[in-house]
């Protein structure tokens, strides 16, 4: 077995001034495991790596244990100039000497000095006992499926075809461009919806990589990160592929406010979408307008703000005031939200076009007149303080984006999570476009309510995101971790001795580990790409058929059984 | 019945996104802790055995701390869920016998920072420091 | 196809536990406890569990042996058997029939153990026929016969549950009888004290309330000194004395050579404590004595026993439930072997070779002409081998590793004319012989075995033995019909009738009587329920008798060049000579190399590691095993499991005998140790 | 009893439901010992007594017969209840193995301290009242009191282990090949008593979502620890915690596989963190 050289850390005496390394050196190099121990100065200096290096290679040291300072300090950075050096980091390990004993029992240095004594003969067991897990390499399929062709499909679909990746673009309608196509005017620009995205889906159509299906859903996604296996149910009857990396721009709906403010009953109640249809249609004729806003959002039900409804409603107020004149725009707000400067410029215009913006309370809302038909709204303005009645013969309603059923039902055949509302949530914070489910991305409307702006650039992210995973045409099993340096390894089931009782497949977070069928019994089987080496399934087997090679339980009994003992 | 007095060893598992990290930053602030225990880093809490933590008292620790993220922060989904599940129950069986669920304590989420870190060591220390020996469970050890 | 399930007795320790065998096309494939039977009640130790393993081990013997040089041919049972008879004649013919010497088997059953010793009597007109008792109980039953009257246990171990006090001397059980101990602890959980007496922390001493660490070899100075300290308390039972005992101011007579005072300094013992412990077990209105190889393995072995028995009987500790005295006996039959006659100075039953009434029944029973004197034991045997004794027949039994300083064994075997070994492995034993016979093991064959507690119990045959290997009973039927003998038997049944005939106290025996819970004798009638405890009305031998033990300390002791006492003895995982635990691949994983547990301190001074390679000599030899630091044992001594045949624990031991009994002294002798470089690299 | 188990073992023999029945039977010289009856006829020698739990051997006669050979198991409350737990295992296909079931009388739920001394699906015999286990004071002596005096009666017992590991071999549930038990990693090698701390508690934790409080373990102890004290503490928490109960249902699986989101607890808070010292952070 390879013998085991050691390098201490002085730290120019952080460490040597409370833990005696000399005798440290003494004791380990007993150990008939240990090839020799070598006390240098510093680690992390110009020119170190390289004469560390030379070291490790002239006494043929198998595997290497450096103790020094802690893994947030320069290990992983000393650990990155023995690699560009050419030492295997892999059987490199690191034990803290510095800031987990020098500094934290500065008062005790016998103290100090035997538990770094321990840790490096802890650490000496691991080394010893730690194999490698098999890595295996994923054709990686190189296309893509992206599910939804609103503003966000379209800009990841063509985003993906731009770098060259063939793509299935998928929608439930006939035609590209979702919301946006009912949208005649986009804030804050003004310009047609169609034509915003028009030269998306101009693109979508000239670009041979890629294919748009219409009409058609997903019906079922197989596989995992590199390559999944999706069938599509469309018109064409039923498709199967086989792709790298599946987007989610799904989009949402908007709700559909029944029975608030007499809507369904009351004539020319209507919301902002009906309200796009007739301009649609041509200029509506109206002397008033008003506008409610956060009709069914911002309450104990849906506490969040949809974001796109209040710059709806500025466009869409101005417009009446353009295409009637003389008219009068009402909006009826709990706060307008304009983020950032061209929006609040654009919040702004409308006040100096003579809008008028009327702030009422969440438990005042605006009371409907009229039988039949919409005469006016009661209102008690929180600014003035004074209640104020509106004649209007339109009213329309802002509501909210909701998640799409659908989508959701999608989330579920694909294993992602969705937040509480039913939006597909992110694995992480700082990881906007990614899924639990690696290989599966997510953008847009779908995620969280945004104007089309967002959605297209969303969408290109998610592109980018995707491209990444596709770049090269085989991804090892290792690097498919968000964890930095690569997981620790991956589960491995010793078909042997497996017993089959499936708590492995019970706990794993990841779906990762399946049953499978072998003679009169079943044994736990490992997806390597699909392992996150949390080691959840390792420690809920009963007898140890499943182990994490690297830090096995050979290892870690050894570690433990040495963590108190005097090493001689 | 003699007390653990004098013979403290604790066991730490430290997660690498948590316990890890409070155990450098106490290091960095130079915060003075016993030297009673020893740390075996983890990637996960959700890796650490309910039977590892036994066989530490085995080998002779008098505690064992397992130290890992909040509940909801957990970096592998979730995985610390059913680790917290399975050594709460063996909190209840080490009651059963008397070896005292005290021995060992469970930080989730509560040692990132470098002064929970050392509060946590420090309390741990002084409970354990307290409690009965244990040393009629220790087969090599003779009795009389 | 169904399996079946044959209800047996285990192989190992003398508690005799039930097993039950499932049996599956015709091999044993797996032991189930048997939940009926008296004794185990439906547990087992681990030995018990895996008593299946080894009984289908590829190294089993299929066929008879014959040695052509240094190696083995096959040959058939007709070649083998005509053999043999042919040897044996010639020997005696050629060298008179004391030339001849038979070692019976503790292993075997009753019926087997009846025929070898008939066997050896009638046709060689000789008494040299022993069995390894010698090595362990012979100075039970010669200190009990003396004492007594019977070289039994006197009680149940049922008894041990109902007990006040417990006295372990020189007994392992935890170890070596670890299924009675459930009674022990059953006593312990009613209240019942237990008091260890060894030098050794053993499994069963870290039960115990009060733990005495004598010196090793010191029991009668201890005994003594409780003895001294009772009698002048006044706790002896003056009335039982009076009505049912003999001879007690001798023993008060010897007392006042052993004050309190005097025995704490010899074994080295506090005296407050020895006082203590003398009032608890003569204050206790239950009390028992177990004992075991710690006392009767001494150079005074015999008198050990004696002292015992003094105790018991001078606190009336005998004749009634829950007390008397426990000689654990070690082997599954030892009991059996002695009362089947394999000794050489007692037929069947204790009957004395020398009464000449009784020569005379069992001349006529037997319609032959047989030896008035007294023939050699085991370690005289092995001692004459190629001077007197010129021919040996060994039926399973393994000197080579089991007697004291084997390698003197060994070249005593070597210089046999011939050497018949009749056993299921190749022993160590086997390696020597001329002519190999393949026996049967415990689930091959019919019969009974008798357990320490005297309870007959039933063998019932699960599978065939392997190849051409026979029945140790058939075997020995043929052997008899080739030496001339009426040995046509058609079942060991017959043979139990027939030795029921002989012996008295078996009279009321018959295999119908066995299944399920046995009998234990006692049993003079048909209707009789067997005898719980002996001695109730009177004692065996009528009075019971005050003997005074004859104090010799260890012959060997510690000195410059052999600085460490060495004390051997069993472990949990293996039995004996290791022949079938050795085999069974689940007991041998659990203890895989031979060890001696060495003293913390010495270590240090040795400069020896946990599982280090040492090396430890004696002036007879020296054996290489690894070393298991402990405070079980005490600075200065060592303990060393007798069970590795690559390690022999017998290579060190010291053969100096017992003159009263010929029990060697296994439990004490000095040796030296040194950690062993060249043997780091295994 | 005893004839209705008969006549519903013949029903199930002669409508063809499975190929054999696995009972106990009285052989030759009497011994009572678990058998497969195949016809009718047979079924005359089914006995019912002692108590023997067939799970594991259901789960091999299983594993050798050809697939579509089907068993059915004479079982008592504890036996089927083994045997959910081995489903749930994946050890034993359901769709081949049916039970007869029957009731124990109220003296064998005594001796066992069974709280469910019957099956679910009872064939046979009425079922009696369970019996608390922790209203028994010989259970009380050792989940009561002051820790440290627990402790030391714990060790007491314990020190009696001989390490026949007859515990393991006669559970109905440890079916583990190879066994932690065995493996010198977890438990020292070749000393009694066993190690205390690990072979002990490994063994007692590995059935602490599993144990269906058989009480075989104990009965099969040479030296009489109470080992199903040990779980019954857990057997409670579970039950407590999460209404679950070992044995009970098929489909669910231990709650301690499970994040807070698929096996929440009933009426309590997920906590965001956790400090068992309860101090917070």
């Amino acid at each position: 077995m390879a013998r085991i050289g050691i390098l201490l850390c002085n730290c120019f005496g952080e460490i040597g001034r409370t833990v005696d390394l000399k005798s440290i050196k003494a004791r380990l190099e007993a150990d008939p495991a240990v090839d020799s121990v070598t006390i240098v100065e510093s680690l992390c200096l110009p020119g170190d790596a390289a004469g560390a290096h030379s070291l490790i290679r002239e006494r043929g040291m198998g595997k290497v244990l450096i103790g020094a300072c802690s893994p947030y300090g320069k290990m992983e950075f000393v650990k990155l100039g023995l690699a560009k050096e050419g030492t295997d980091v892999r059987t490199v390990r690191t034990v803290d000497l510095r800031e987990g004993c020098a500094w934290v029992h500065g008062k005790d240095p016998e103290g100090a000095t035997h538990k770094a004594a321990n840790q490096l003969d802890m650490e000496i067991a691991l080394l010893q006992n730690m194999r490698d897990s098999k890595d295996i390499g994923i054709r990686v399929q190189q296309e893509a499926l992206v599910i939804g062709a609103g503003p966000a499909g379209l800009s990841a679909a063509c985003g993906l075809a731009r770098l060259g990746f063939k793509t299935h673009l998928v929608d439930r309608g006939s035609a590209p461009g979702g919301l946006l196509n009912v949208v005649t005017r986009t804030y804050p620009t003004d310009e047609p919806g169609p034509e915003k995205i028009g030269s998306l889906i101009k693109e979508t159509g000239k670009n041979p990589l890629i294919r748009f299906y219409g009409k058609t859903k997903v019906s079922a996604v197989k596989g995992y990160a590199g390559d999944f296996k999706v069938s599509l149910a469309g018109p064409v009857g039923n498709t199967t592929l086989r792709v790298g990396a599946v987007v989610l721009a799904t989009g949402a709906r908007i709700l559909f406010p029944q029975g608030l403010f007499g809507y369904g009953k009351v004539k020319n109640v209507i919301t902002q979408m009906e309200m796009e249809r007739r301009f649609a249609t041509g200029a509506i004729g109206c002397k008033t307008a008003v506008f409610v806003q956060c009709v069914g959002a911002r309450n104990a039900e849906r506490p969040y703000c949809s974001t796109i409804c209040c710059p709806l409603s500025l466009k869409n107020a101005m417009r009446v005031m353009d295409e009637n004149p003389g008219a009068k725009s009402y909006v009826l707000h709990r706060d307008i939200m304009t983020p950032g400067s061209v929006l609040e410029a654009y919040y702004r215009r409308a006040l100096q076009k003579g809008v008028q913006f009327i702030r009422f309370d969440a438990d005042r809302p605006p009371e409907v007149r009229g039988q039949d038909q919409v005469s006016g709204v009661e209102i008690f303005d929180t600014i003035s303080g004074v209640s104020r009645s509106i004649e209007t013969d339109l009213l329309v309603l802002s509501t909210p984006f909701i998640p799409d059923p659908e989508a959701t039902a999608l989330a579920r055949m694909l294993n992602i999570p969705v937040d509480k509302y039913g939006f597909y949530a992110e694995v992480y914070p700082i990881h906007p476009m990614e899924t639990r489910n690696d290989g599966i991305f997510i953008c847009g409307t779908a995620r969280w309510p945004v104007s089309s702006d967002q959605a297209i650039a969303q969408g290109e992210a998610a592109a980018i995101k995707a491209a990444a995973l596709m770049g090269n045409d085989t991804v090892s099993a290792l690097t498919m971790s968000r964890v930095p340096g690569g997981k620790l390894g991956h589960a491995f089931a010793d078909a042997a001795a497996c017993t089959g009782c499936g708590n492995c497949v019970a706990v794993c977070p990841y779906e990762a580990c399946r049953l499978q069928r072998t003679g009169n019994r079943s044994v736990s089987r490992v997806i390597k790409v699909r392992c996150k080496a949390c080691g959840s399934c390792v420690s809920v087997c009963p007898n140890g058929a499943m182990q994490m090679p690297e830090q096995n339980y050979r290892a870690v009994g050894e570690m433990i059984r040495r963590a108190f003992r005097e090493v001689r | 019945m003699s007390a653990e007095r004098g013979n403290v060893k604790i066991l730490v598992f430290a997660c690498r996104w948590c316990g890890l990290i409070g155990a450098d930053a106490a290091g960095r602030k130079r915060i003075e802790l016993p030297a009673s225990y020893r740390v075996i880093p983890v990637d996960c809490a959700g890796y650490v055995e309910p039977d590892a933590v036994i066989r530490a008292f085995a080998s002779g620790a008098t505690g064992v701390a397992v130290l890992g993220c909040h509940v909801g922060g957990c970096r592998f989904n979730d995985a610390n869920h059913p680790a917290l599940k399975r050594l709460e129950l063996l909190k209840t069986l080490l009651d059963t016998t008397g070896i005292g669920g005290n021995r060992l304590l469970l930080g989730f989420g509560t040692a990132h920072e470098s002064h929970q870190y050392a509060e946590m060591i420090l309390a741990f220390h002084k409970q354990v420091e307290g409690l009965p020996s244990m040393a009629s469970w220790m087969t090599s050890v003779a009795s009389d | 196809m169904n399996p079946e399930f044959i209800r047996t007795i285990c192989p190992y320790c003398g508690t005799g536990c039930g097993l039950v065998l499932k049996v599956e096309e015709g091999r044993v494939a797996a032991t189930y406890p048997d939940r009926e039977n008296p004794v185990s009640r439906g547990s087992l130790c681990v030995k018990g569990w895996v008593a299946h393993e080894f009984v289908d081990h590829p190294e089993r013997l299929t066929a008879p042996l014959l040695r052509k040089g240094v190696r083995f041919e096959e040959i058939s049972w007709e070649e083998a058997i005509a053999l043999a008879a042919q040897k044996l004649k010639d020997t005696a013919a050629k060298y008179g029939p004391d030339s001849i010497g038979g070692l019976s088997s503790a292993k075997c059953t009753n019926e087997e153990n009846y025929l070898f010793q008939k066997l050896i009597r009638a046709a060689f007109k000789t008494n040299n026929v022993d069995h390894c008792a010698r090595l362990c109980h012979a100075a039970t039953t010669v200190g009990m016969l003396q004492t007594l009257g019977s070289g039994a246990m006197t009680n149940s171990i049922s008894d041990l549950a109902g007990a006040d006090c417990i006295l372990f001397i020189g007994s392992n059980a935890a170890e070596s009888h670890p299924v009675l101990m459930g009674e022990v602890y059953k006593a312990l959980d009613r209240g019942a004290k237990m008091i260890v007496i060894d030098p050794r922390e053993t499994p069963v001493a870290r039960n115990a309330h009060k733990l005495l660490r004598l010196n090793p070899g010191t029991d009668i100075p201890l005994l003594a000194g409780m003895m001294r300290h009772i009698v002048d308390k006044g706790l002896h039972k003056t009335d039982f004395i009076e009505k049912r005992m003999e001879n007690f101011e001798a023993l008060k007579t010897f007392l006042q050579a052993w004050p309190v005072e005097k025995a704490a300094k010899e074994t080295g013992i506090d005296e407050a404590v020895i006082r203590e412990v003398a009032e608890t077990y003569a204050r206790a209105e239950y009390a028992a004595i177990v004992y075991c190889m710690g006392i009767t393995q001494h150079a005074c072995g015999a008198a050990n026993v004696i002292a015992v028995c003094d105790l018991a009987m001078l606190c009336g500790h005998v004749g009634k439930p829950f007390s008397g005295i426990y000689p654990l006996r070690g082997q599954n039959n030892v009991q059996g072997a002695c009362d089947m006659g394999a000794l050489p100075n007692l037929y069947p039953g204790y009957q004395a070779v020398t009464d000449p009434a009784i020569r005379e029944k069992f001349q006529k029973a037997w319609k032959a002409d047989l030896s008035d004197k007294p023939g050699r034991t085991v370690t005289e045997l092995i001692n004459a081998a190629g001077k007197d004794i010129r021919s040996l027949y060994i039926m399973a039994e393994n000197p080579c590793v089991s007697d004291p300083d084997v390698n003197h064994v060994m070249e005593a075997l070597q210089r046999l004319d011939f050497l018949i070994v009749q056993d299921i492995f190749l022993t160590e034993t086997a390696k020597f012989a001329h002519l190999v016979l393949p026996g049967a093991c415990f689930a091959e064959k019919t019969g009974t075995y008798t357990n320490t507690e005297r309870r007959f119990q039933l063998l019932h045959k699960a599978v065939d033995p392997p190849g051409k290997a026979m029945g140790d009973f058939e075997i020995l039927c043929l052997m008899g019909k080739a030496l001339g003998l009426a040995f046509d038997y058609n079942s060991p049944a017959e043979v139990m009738s027939e030795y029921a005939g002989l012996v008295p106290a078996y009279a009321g025996i018959s295999f119908d009587r066995l299944e399920r819970a046995g009998l234990q004798w006692p049993c003079p009638d048909e209707k009789h329920p067997g005898t719980r405890f002996l001695h109730g009305e009177k004692f065996t031998r009528g009075l019971g008798r005050f003997v005074v033990p004859d104090y010799t300390p260890p012959m060997e002791k510690p000195d410059a060049e052999y600085p460490y006492y060495l004390n051997t003895g069993r472990v949990f995982a293996h039995y004996h000579t290791g022949t079938m635990t050795r085999r069974s691949p689940f007991l041998n994983r659990e203890i895989e190399d031979p060890y001696v547990e060495i003293h913390p301190d010495d270590a240090i001074a040795l400069g020896v590691g946990p599982g280090d390679w040492i090396r430890v000599s004696s002036r007879r030899g020296s054996i290489v095993t690894t070393a298991r630091i402990t405070d079980r044992v005490v600075k200065g001594s060592i303990f060393a499991p007798f069970h590795f045949t690559e390690a022999r624990a017998n290579m060190l031991t010291n053969p100096v005998l017992d003159p009263a009994c010929k029990t060697p002294e296994y439990k004490v002798c000095a040796v030296k140790m040194e950690k062993d470089h060249e043997a780091k690299a295994r | 009893m005893l004839d209705q188990v008969k006549q519903k073992a013949k029903e199930i023999l002669e409508k063809k439901e499975a190929n054999g029945i696995l009972g106990l039977r009285k052989g030759p010289f009497d011994v009572i010992h678990p058998h497969v009856f195949t016809a009718p006829s047979e079924l005359d020698a089914l006995v019912l007594e002692p108590k023997w739990l067939f799970a594991k051997m259901a789960r091999a006669i299983l594993r050798e017969k050809p697939q579509v050979w089907r068993l059915a198991v004479v079982v008592r409350g504890c036996d089927e209840r083994a045997i959910v737990e081995l489903t749930k295992r994946s050890q034993i296909d359901r769709e081949r193995l049916l039970t007869v079931g029957y009731a124990c009388d109220s003296n064998q739920a005594k001796a066992c301290l069974c709280s469910r001394p019957y099956p679910q699906k009872l064939d046979a015999g009425s079922a009696v009242e369970g019996v608390d286990p922790f209203a028994d004071e010989r259970v009380r002596a050792y989940l009561e009191g002051d820790a440290g005096e627990r402790m030391e009666k714990w060790a007491a017992q314990l020190k009696r282990c001989i390490k026949c590991y007859g515990c393991r071999n006669s559970c109905p549930i440890c079916i583990c090949e190879p066994c932690k038990l065995e493996d010198d990693v977890w438990v020292e090698r070749g000393v009694v008593p066993a190690e205390m701390v690990s072979f002990h508690l490994i063994r007692a934790f590995h059935l602490s979502d599993t144990c269906v409080a058989c009480g075989a373990c104990q009965e099969a102890c040479p030296v009489g620890i109470p080992l199903m004290t040990l779980q019954l503490a857990m057997r409670e928490a579970l039950r407590k915690d999460y209404h679950y109960e070992a044995g009970l249902d098929a489909c669910r699986k231990s709650p301690v596989l499970f994040d807070f989101e698929k096996e929440p607890r009933p009426g309590q808070a997920v906590p965001d963190w956790v400090d068992s010292m309860g101090k917070k952070p």
